[in-house]
């Protein structure tokens, strides 16, 4: 797994990558949600284009960077989920929750509404 | 064909060996090429459990995984060394309102729900066993 | 850390995954990046030889793979069906003259080579098991 | 594992690359060695530089197809073997019976002299 980060404006891009499978790098990926909160950014679009493994570990810390964000006001959305990955969201009922995006531009646009 | 069993210690490391020698044996058996993905999902589901709540992370207990082709489908048994005997209905539907937003408790509603067919029990030793049913197309 | 073990059906399809799984267990176990090669070809050796030796390649008699992280040292034991007792040195020494160019014979000096230890015992039921030590840097 | 041929001149290339690692594959590379026999090809360059696994089955094949072409009144010589299969021509003392190249063009004219 690799995590990767862009600023554009006052929005956080983080990209995951690769497998997201348990464990310690799960700590990261909390980590990488918490920082936004530290620096003051509200809007946080996260990618999952490159995750090419995920299960319901990597959907517990993305529940819980969401709500992290929430309370400090902001709001985070999803990129680019995968098939597979999105009938996680599905299964789970969490498409209920999350706004997701297949269009990066589109998605960035979203947060200026 | 003999089953294909795996064992290992409950220790995250081992997570992603076994998540592709699921996939590997898988398309052995006959799993479709873009099923191998699920069936990894749905047993890692199992392992990560065994590991977690049924082997509290004890580095000195194992989980083990078998794998069986049989006519029609692919028979997984996940074992580790607790012995659990789960709630009725455990994992049959999502969580709704507040709880929809828990940190954990959606790995068996997953593997559930991948799989065609989910089942609890106790092995003749007397310790925790999912056997999960992978139909073959 | 308790012993990581694999148990796979005397069919040469099982081969490439459990070659992918003793390198990653490998890893995990300390091995060097740059020798993980070195230690799946001495170990598939043993396990090629098990199957098609030990188990004349019958896809329900199973090869096991036993491996296990010590202080400076992984121990890796390769199981199968057979009871085989091997000749007094052999693999020690490379082929000579005609037997150079012979098709097969190469496996257990290749292993020897690679691996600082090698050993065949039976175990207690009886089995051939070869032992291979991979000394951690 | 795979296996492309060229042919230059009267010298045919085999190129293996990926695992060589048992089994029904093995059958195919000794038929990629009798095919070179059948079609009256002598001269034989074996580019083992796509290899990333190899162990005493992918020795012994080879063996077998130097015997084949030799008998023929052929030559197979070997291009690139990586550091970890020229380690298993050593140990075996094969690297006795085979002439091994780095660079294919000097390989390709080793057979014109
Ligand atoms: N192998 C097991 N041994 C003991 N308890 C288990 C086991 N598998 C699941 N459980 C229990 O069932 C609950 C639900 O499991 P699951 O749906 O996978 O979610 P999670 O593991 O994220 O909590 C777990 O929190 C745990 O209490
Ligand atoms: N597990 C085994 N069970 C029975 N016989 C074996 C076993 N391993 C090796 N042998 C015997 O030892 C011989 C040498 O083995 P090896 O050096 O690996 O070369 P190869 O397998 O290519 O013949 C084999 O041909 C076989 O007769």
């Amino acid at each position: 797994m690799k995590i990767a980060e862009d600023l554009f404006d006052d929005i956080a891009v983080i990209r995951l990558s690769g497998k997201v499978i348990g464990g310690p790098e799960l700590v990261e990926v909390k980590e990488a949600f918490q920082s936004q909160v530290n620096h003051d950014r509200r809007n946080v679009l996260l990618d999952l284009g490159g995750v090419t493994w995920m299960d319901s570990s990597g959907l517990g810390v993305i529940v819980s960077g969401h709500t992290t964000i929430s309370r400090a006001g902001g709001t985070m959305k999803i990129l680019n989920a995968t098939k597979k990955i999105h009938e996680l969201f599905i299964i789970t009922k969490l498409i209920t929750v999350f706004e997701t995006y297949t269009d990066e531009k589109e998605a960035l646009e979203s947060f200026q509404a | 064909m003999a089953t294909t069993q795996l064992r290992i210690p409950s220790d995250h490391r081992f997570l992603e060996p076994a998540q592709v020698l699921i996939e590997r044996i898988g398309r052995i058996a006959g799993v479709e090429e873009d099923e191998l993905t699920s069936l990894s999902i749905a047993v890692m589901e199992l392992v990560k459990n065994g590991m977690e709540h049924g082997n509290g992370l004890d580095p000195e207990k194992r989980v083990s995984i078998a794998m069986e082709a049989l006519p029609g489908r692919v028979v997984v048994e996940v074992e580790d060394e607790g012995s659990w005997v789960p709630a009725e209905g455990i994992g049959l539907e999502p969580a709704e309102g507040e709880a929809l937003m828990a940190d954990r408790g959606r790995g068996i509603l997953i593997a559930r729900n991948l799989a065609r067919w989910l089942d609890f029990s106790l092995s003749p030793e007397g310790r925790t066993r999912v056997t999960l049913i992978w139909p073959l197309s």
